[in-house]
């Protein structure tokens, strides 16, 4: 198990490594000398070759790559060329930010994805199944800013207007100290990711529930909800932890319209802001960042597939 | 039904006028009614689709999902009707006083639980004994009971740990483990090598008869029924046409179709006839111009006695598993061989190398003299005619979106000398050599049944005029009676065309309907090799011999 | 002679994949939702100015005024007839990355199941690596540095689209390869692109039909919400994700030039995935008949 | 934006400008500000506003004490509160309330003494002495004298690290004290409005011991506290030397990051005062009967500008069929909801050489397209024009552009990019580009952007006549005299010039009806001029 853990782990550091060099490289297309970006009107030769010596510009391409990507481990993400100010300090509160918000609507949505997804397993067929199925699909089709301006109409703007649409915390204080601000970007993300929980989850428990070792122990005598908790629901949490895990990464990215949308104060909309005015460094590390936490949400994924499945866990067969 | 009333038994469960239909009001079982009594057996027979499944699962008041319960009553030796009881009076029976044997117990154990949970879990639902204690002894016992090692290590290993036949042992030691009154048993032993089917089969009949368990032994297999069943129920589309003790079923069948079914079977020694092609072996010499000539179905004559295709050292491995280590045997013009194996004995791996379809082997394989090169493709067009190659499953060798007639077209379309035209009449040709009329040539193979594709895979082989055929397994996704429809038609063909014949399963009782030679496989060595009644009465192997003297029969 | 054959072996021969799709209800609903709102941004265009008085560019009045049936925008245009004039951009570019998704998905999908070995691990490897960014974080990375254009759009949705495809297509080709259908053409030595073509493709359309429709789906989000962040269609064109980002400044005072696009967008995206739903219930129904 | 804090005539008139300006001198920083105003979202959501009764507007005397706490856009890790390098509008902010500079602009335009009593030029226009206000102490208690001023200029022009006002200071050649209150600036190139520079907010006089860290100068409110991107603190500076001003207890400027939230924190009262409103949204807060709308006409301008040297602007007949397709008003009307007076093709609105004689251009097709057609251009041209959102209005009045450009069969492609693209390597080197420029006066107009020396000529402006009467004016001490020579220069840019000036936008700001003493200022600087001096709070507090 541990050795199937381990090769995991390596391939994960390998695809993280892959993305920093597409990442890197990226910026090698850019036209312009970051340093005269940085620089603007003010560059005169000697200060842009101080600067370019300061960003290691002159450095062969391999050797710039290898102190980003050392940068990277230590908190160094360059300086951003909009602010002029360290990329890490730009970052800092905002990642707190937009991990508050992913943990609320993870929080949310996963258990009550999976217990809606249960129970429509369970009532296959019937109303509250329709309703719950039916319900999933037309919220899995619709964008995210489209869930959101729904929301905001509903919510903020024209039908009622109870809940604050913008974040705005006062200069100074956190976004959490406002916990009405944060419902409305909350609630977006929860009814963007639950639906896949929802669906996942029903389809993993029907197809547990059809599989013969849920007819045997029905045909053992077992009662039915010892039959679903013992017999279908540990083998739905393999599958369902790596919809969860896609979802999770899919909040990485999908904050990016969320906070625009709310004008919450975190990594997505620094990416937007960061995008709008080519700040290249702030990209590069919002990317990384973010395949980061995508790529260790499915090692995550990966590894609870494999605890929960007796035969990888003895290092059977595969 | 009058075989029943003579026996002075206790009835344990009386099935009486089954109704089943699908929640759609298609009803698949037609009124089903049958007997179980303590300490003996009924086989339910029937050919996949009778709904011999669906009448055993009705025998535990199980449905399965789509199917539902329309008429008819299941009543218990103390008359209830279990059919009318709640679910969870339902449920309080299943699993004790009547239990399952699935089918599959590599899907019907949950892979997540361990062995001695699994069966412990029966025995807790159902409160067998008084304590833990009591209940963790009684799953000593009935590890015991069923052949297999009672220690708690053994107890404690995940399903994906123990063999076929002990994961089956473990799902008749949970349906035995209540001690019940009556057992439904699925299929119990498909799937399983003969060896391991006679251990089972033995411990089931044992079982049955020591504690007087009411069996139903549900099976596609009359060999097997001769074997363990006291009387019989034949099904067909839901009904059951023939009941009856299994001696006076099996020899004296009175419904057409059971007669049918009989007349299907394959039989080792090879008395009567499958179809209507007479055992090839027997009393008959492999080659015998006379017989060849005065049989209703003449032998193929061998022109020339070189031999036509020959492997030497035929070696092949996965990583460190070794395959085949070292097979050699010669094939003559116009014979047919058997290459006979279990299930990983390298059969059909072979059978793949010498068509090509296997180029990682080491060794030679040797058409007319000349050494082929491994792959097909570095084969030449010639060599790739010469032999053919026909796939076990004819639900899989077929590609559902072309037509008939353009699956058979393509040996025809790669060899590049063929107008539209001829190719057209080479295909109708193939067709109707094995008796496909010509308007299956626009059909698709979901549009056919198996045999009929199986046929047409059979016409796609044979439309190049191969030297040799090499019929990998192709009867055993079938249904017994249409096997005996394909064994003739091997049979006729290779008469007629004079092609030589490797012939490759897993079913011994096929040899003398089939093969002049036979050659055992086992562990990817031929330990045995010869004229098929050679082999089979005079054994050389230990192997061939133990695997003999467990073929059931009728 | 006579063929044996059992009763159920008579197969019922299904109803072609279409037909199956279009006899669900739910399959209809989505092709009417589809059907309007492809009809209005098909449509009208050439209903401008005919129909409105103005071009989806010409000015009517100030910014944000009630002016008109649906008021005007943040720029004083008539937002009845940016509407009107927006949706084609973003069909037509959802419909090209999606069909350049498709392609170079569906083809990596096939040679990696096909082929396997170390071409399929580099195929699965470089899918992991596109996929460890999220469609629109990669969509940003990539206009970072070529710019916002809706070249850039396209070819970037279609690209990060033919992982999960390939993904897909691999899966389901690693199903069908393992058929003898496909040992069969080997044996014949069939070329492998034709195999490719003409053995595994046709028999993985159910599960590239859903794709098709779910990619189609995420298309027309991913380009909407670029558009919607400022960072896709580019003023003054009239587009429906650029209508919702220019005007949602004034949402209280002037909503429609919001509520109309994303009515429309929604309508859209929930027609399609109906639609997708629909041939996937069909193609799995073609799996069991099988 | 361009230009402003660095240059010597224009106080107070810089915004965004500033920020744009200053972004090329120092990184790229605040583009922000102003230029995303519009597009970032914004959904006012009030988070009351529905049944408050109508204030009534603040009458009466001010009143002492209370806290005001302004909201503004813009600023972030960079912000300083350095004298003389403000960059964002929070900055702006800052310097204007903590320093002050010896002249400054009043709500007219009108230059008036701050900490000088008098500037006057010599003969000559080459030396230029100013008599200082005296009693004037510094937040540390210090007199302010000449030898302030003098280590105040020296500080700003301090050829090893200049500060922003030293490009405006090039004609500086030294600061010569002549006795407390007296001091002689002497110039090497004779400039009649030189008096124009020392008014400008960033040359804010610190005490010749000045270190940054420790904030000191004369301003009306003393340093507190300060965080970089989110918030100050000042407090009243009670030895003030105007009379009973400040009337604050305390001031504080909070950073927002965009319009939305800004508008948003004014309806729900974390602030009571903001400024920057987009314009498109006046009319939305002024239903709300708890806010006052303070909306300023200002000498602002967003031109387009044409590349005189290039193709095809380099033929006069096409830029002035360019200018003759606008339709001002429309522009005015679309781009600016309204709020703005229309342009005519001259800066320096409040010059007191303006041309006002000159008469009002306005939409004429027909001749645009004969004067294209006698270019070579009968059948239309195809121009692009490159836009970027560098000020709020610029990317919408590309549009409301290419739309009018058609009806004269001129297909205007545009182009938009970032504004760090924009100011990028290719600025100042557009053929057709946009850009915005602050309340400023003709000469010191010039010196940015029309000279062939200007830091910004994006026009390539290079006309012989009018680069002498240019010279002539600056020389020339005689205000009617002077005004003459620019009203001539200004005709030549009116019938030659490459840019389009259509209108110059109004400053709104929104602020609570509590507050009082906010009063319209035409500079372009956000709520009167961050003059909180006079604000006082009505009522509550």
């Amino acid at each position: 198990m541990l050795g199937l853990i381990l090769r995991r782990l390596s391939i994960s550091a390998v695809i993280l490594l892959i993305v920093s060099m597409l990442v890197f490289v990226a910026t090698l297309l850019l036209p312009g000398d970051p340093a005269q970006a940085i620089l603007g009107q003010q560059a005169t030769p000697e200060r842009l070759e101080a600067l370019r010596e300061q960003m290691n510009l002159n450095d062969p391409f391999a050797q710039r790559y290898l102190h980003w990507l050392g940068g990277l481990f230590v908190g160094d993400f360059g300086v951003s060329a909009a602010s002029g100010g360290s990329v890490a300090a730009l970052l800092g509160d905002r990642i707190a930010a937009s991990l508050v918000l992913m943990a609320l609507a993870a929080a949310i949505s996963i258990p009550v994805g999976i217990l809606v997804g249960t129970y429509s397993a369970l009532r296959r067929g019937r109303a509250g199944d329709h309703a719950a199925t039916g319900i999933s699909l037309v919220l899995a089709a619709l964008p995210d800013f489209v869930i959101g301006i729904a929301l905001v109409t509903l919510f903020s703007t024209t039908v009622f207007t109870v809940l604050p649409s913008v974040t705005m915390a006062p200069p100074g204080e956190q976004v959490w100290d406002y916990p009405s601000q944060l419902i409305l970007p909350v609630l977006t993300l929860v009814l963007v990711v639950m639906p896949y929980i929802i669906r996942m989850m029903r389809t993993t428990m029907i197809e547990v529930l059809d599989s013969g070792y849920v007819e045997m122990a029905r045909l053992k005598g077992v009662p039915e909800r010892q039959v679903i908790v013992r017999h279908a629901l540990p083998h739905a949490i393999a599958p369902v932890a790596q919809v969860v895990a896609i979802q999770l990464a899919w909040l990485a990215g999908g904050i990016v319209v969320v906070e625009f949308l709310f004008r919450y104060p975190g990594v997505g909309q620094a990416l937007v802001d960061a995008v709008t005015n080519r700040d290249v460094q702030v990209v590069q590390a919002l990317a990384m960042l973010i395949a980061a936490v995508y790529v260790v949400v499915n090692l995550l994924a990966d590894i609870v597939g494999i605890v929960t499945n007796p035969k990888l866990r003895t290092g059977g067969i595969r | 039904m009058r075989t029943l009333i003579e026996q002075q038994t206790e009835v344990a469960l009386q099935a009486t006028d089954l109704r089943v239909a699908t929640a759609l009001g298609k009803e698949i079982l037609h009124g089903v009614s049958f007997t179980l009594q303590r300490g003996r057996m009924l086989a339910l027979v029937g050919e996949s689709g009778s709904g011999k499944t669906t009448a055993g699962l009705a025998c535990l008041g199980y449905f399965r999902t789509g199917l539902k319960h329309v008429g008819g009553t299941v009543e218990l030796s103390d008359g209830t009707d279990l059919l009318a009881l709640t679910d969870a009076g339902r449920r309080g029976l299943r699993g004790g006083s009547i239990s399952y044997v699935p089918q599959d117990p590599a899907l019907s154990l949950n892979p997540a639980m361990r062995i001695g949970t699994q069966i412990m879990e029966v025995l807790r639902v159902h409160g067998y004994g008084a304590s833990e204690q009591a209940r963790r002894n009684r799953l000593a016992e009935v590890l015991t009971d069923v052949g297999l090692p009672n220690d708690a290590a053994y107890q404690r290993r995940w399903p994906h740990e123990l063999s076929g036949g002990q994961q089956q042992r473990v799902g008749i030691a949970m349906a035995f483990a209540f001690r019940p009154e009556v057992m439904v048993m699925d299929e119990p032993t498909t799937g399983l090598d003969v060896t391991t089917q006679a251990l089972v089969l033995q411990t089931i009949h044992q079982l049955v008869t020591t504690h007087a368990v009411a069996g139903l032994y549900i099976t596609h297999d009359l060999a097997v029924v001769s074997e363990v069943a006291d009387e019989v129920a034949v099904m067909l589309a839901g009904r059951i046409v023939e009941q009856g003790r299994s001696d006076q079923v099996l020899h004296d069948p009175q419904h057409a179709y059971t007669r049918k079914l009989l007349n299907a079977v394959p039989d080792l020694a090879g008395r009567h006839h499958i179809g209507e092609v007479e055992a090839v072996t027997g009393a008959m010499p492999i080659v015998s111009r006379e017989r060849a000539a005065s049989a209703r179905v003449a032998t193929p004559v061998v022109a020339e006695p070189t031999s036509l295709l020959s492997v030497a050292d035929l070696r092949l491995s996965y990583g460190t598993n070794a395959v085949l280590n070292g097979i050699d045997f010669e094939l003559g013009r116009g014979e047919s061989l058997m290459l006979l194996g279990e299930s990983g004995s390298g059969k059909t791996t072979a059978a793949r190398c010498i068509a090509g379809l296997n180029d990682t082997y080491t060794g030679s394989v040797s058409l007319a003299g000349t050494t082929l090169q491994p792959g097909t493709r570095q084969r030449s067009a010639e060599e790739r005619h010469r032999i053919q190659y026909v796939f076990q499953s004819p639900m899989s060798s077929l590609n559902p979106r072309r037509t008939i007639g353009e699956s058979v077209e393509v040996p025809l379309h790669m060899s590049g000398t063929f107008s539209r035209k001829e190719r057209r009449a080479l295909v109708l040709e193939a067709l109707d050599q094995v008796q496909l009329a010509a308007s299956f040539i626009d059909r698709r193979p979901g549009q056919l049944s198996g045999g009929e594709r199986q046929r047409a895979a059979i016409a796609r082989a044979l439309v190049n005029a191969p030297s040799v055929l090499v019929c990998d397994e192709v009867t055993s996704a079938l249904d017994v009676s249409v096997q005996a429809s394909i064994i003739d038609l091997l049979r006729t063909l290779q008469v007629e065309t004079g092609m030589a014949m490797v012939f490759v399963t897993h079913n011994i009782a096929l040899a003398r309907h089939l093969s002049q030679r036979l050659a055992v496989l086992h562990a990817g060595r031929i330990v045995d090799i010869g004229p098929t009644d050679d082999v089979l009465e005079n054994p050389q192997h230990s192997y061939t011999r133990e695997l003999l003297t467990h073929v059931p029969t009728l | 002679m006579t063929t044996i054959d059992t009763a159920t072996e008579a197969i019922a021969v299904p109803p072609g994949l279409l037909r199956r799709i279009i006899r669900q209800r739910q399959a209809k609903i989505g092709l009417v939702l589809t059907g309007i709102v492809v009809l209005v941004a098909v449509v009208g265009p050439l209903l401008l100015p005919w129909l409105t008085g103005y071009t989806s560019t010409e000015f009517a009045g100030r910014p944000f005024q009630p002016d008109g049936v649906f008021g005007t925008d943040n720029l004083g245009r008539d937002i009845l007839s940016r509407f009107l004039g927006g949706g084609l951009t973003l069909l037509v570019f959802a419909a090209l990355a999606t069909a350049l998704g498709m392609v170079l998905g569906t083809a990596a999908g096939m040679l990696a199941a096909y082929q396997g070995g170390a071409l399929d691990g580099i195929i699965m490897r470089g899918n992991d690596v596109l996929l460890a960014l999220p469609q629109l974080v990669f969509a940003l990375l990539a206009i970072t540095v070529l710019g916002p254009q809706g070249w850039v759009v396209v070819l970037v949705i279609g690209i990060t689209h033919a992982p999960r495809i390939a993904r897909v297509t691999r899966s389901a080709a690693s199903a069908v390869i393992t058929e003898d259908f496909i040992r069969a053409s080997e044996m014949y030595a069939v070329p492998r692109w034709k195999i490719l073509l003409k053995d595994v493709l046709p028999n993985i359309t159910g599960p590239l039909m859903v794709e098709l429709g779910l990619r189609m789906t995420y298309s027309i989000a991913a380009i909407a919400s670029l558009s919607f962040l400022g960072l896709g269609m580019q003023p003054p064109t009239a587009d429906w994700g650029l209508m919702i980002n220019e005007n949602r400044i004034a949402l209280t005072v002037q909503p429609w030039g919001v509520i109309l696009p994303v009515l429309a967008i929604a309508i859209l995206t929930v027609g399609s995935n109906l639609i997708t739903d629909a041939v996937a219930r069909a193609s799995a129904t073609v799996e069991e008949n099988k | 934006m361009s230009i402003s804090p660095l240059d010597p005539n224009s106080p107070g008139t810089a915004r965004s400008a500033l920020a744009a300006a200053s972004a090329r001198f120092f990184s790229r920083r605040h583009v922000l500000g102003g230029g995303m105003a519009i597009g970032v979202g914004a959904l006012l959501t009030a988070c009351g506003g529905t049944a408050v009764a109508q204030l009534p507007a603040l009458t009466g005397p001010p009143q002492r004490g209370g806290i005001l706490r302004v909201g503004l856009v813009g600023g972030g890790a960079a912000d300083t509160l350095d004298a003389h390098v403000p960059v964002s509008t929070t900055d702006i902010a800052r310097v204007v309330n903590l320093y002050e500079a010896l002249l400054y602009r009043d709500e007219n335009f009108d230059l008036k003494p701050l900490l000088a009593l008098s500037a006057t030029p010599s003969a000559d226009a080459k030396t230029w002495t100013v008599r200082l206000r005296q009693g004037v102490t510094f937040h540390n208690g210090h007199l302010m004298t000449s030898r302030d001023v003098a280590a105040t200029f020296a500080r700003i022009t301090d050829p090893e690290n200049p500060k922003s006002g030293a490009s405006s200071l090039t004609i500086l050649d030294e600061v010569v004290v002549l006795d407390d209150y007296l001091l002689e600036f002497r110039l090497n190139t004779p400039t009649a409005t030189f008096d124009d520079s020392l008014g400008q907010y960033s040359l804010g006089i610190v005490p010749d011991d000045y270190d940054p860290q420790n904030p000191v100068g004369t301003g009306p409110f003393r340093y507190e506290s300060f965080t970089a991107g989110r918030r100050s603190t000042f407090t009243r500076n009670d030895s003030y030397w105007q009379d009973n001003e400040p009337h604050l207890d305390e001031l504080r400027i909070l950073n927002f990051s965009d319009d939305n939230a800004l508008i948003n924190a004014l309806l729900s009262t974390q602030v009571d005062a903001i400024g920057q409103v987009p314009l498109a949204l006046l009319e939305v807060l002024e239903t709300d009967p708890r806010v006052d709308i303070l909306n300023s006409e200002t000498g602002m301008w967003l031109p387009f500008t044409m590349r005189v040297d290039r193709a095809p602007f380099d033929d006069v007949r096409v830029r002035q069929a360019f200018r003759l397709v606008v339709d001002r008003e429309e522009m005015v009307e679309q781009v600016l909801s309204g709020h703005g007076t229309i342009g005519n093709d001259m800066y320096g609105l409040y010059d007191p050489g303006y041309a006002e004689n000159l008469p009002q251009r306005v939409q004429d097709i027909d001749r645009a397209k004969e004067l294209l057609a006698e270019a070579g251009y009968p059948d239309g041209l195809e121009v692009e024009l490159v836009t970027a959102p560098i000020q709020a209005g610029a990317v919408e009045a590309a549009q409301v552009f290419a739309q009018q450009a058609l009806a004269a069969g001129i297909t205007v492609t545009i182009r938009r990019v970032d504004t760090t693209t924009f100011f990028g390597d290719d600025y100042l080197q557009w053929d057709f580009a946009q850009d915005f420029w602050y309340t400023r006066n003709f000469l010191p107009q010039v010196d940015n952007g029309s000279l062939p020396t200007s830091p910004y000529n994006e026009t390539h402006w290079a006309n012989p006549r009018f680069l002498e009467l240019v010279e002539q004016a600056k020389s020339t001490i005689d205000p009617t005299q002077r005004n003459e020579l620019i009203r001539e220069a200004q005709t030549i840019e009116y019938d030659e010039g490459g840019y389009i000036i259509w209108g110059h936008p109004n400053q709104a700001d929104a602020y609570q009806r509590y507050v009082g003493g906010l009063v319209p200022n035409g500079t372009g600087l956000p709520l009167s001029g961050f003059e909180f001096r006079r604000v006082w709070m009505g009522g509550q507090n």
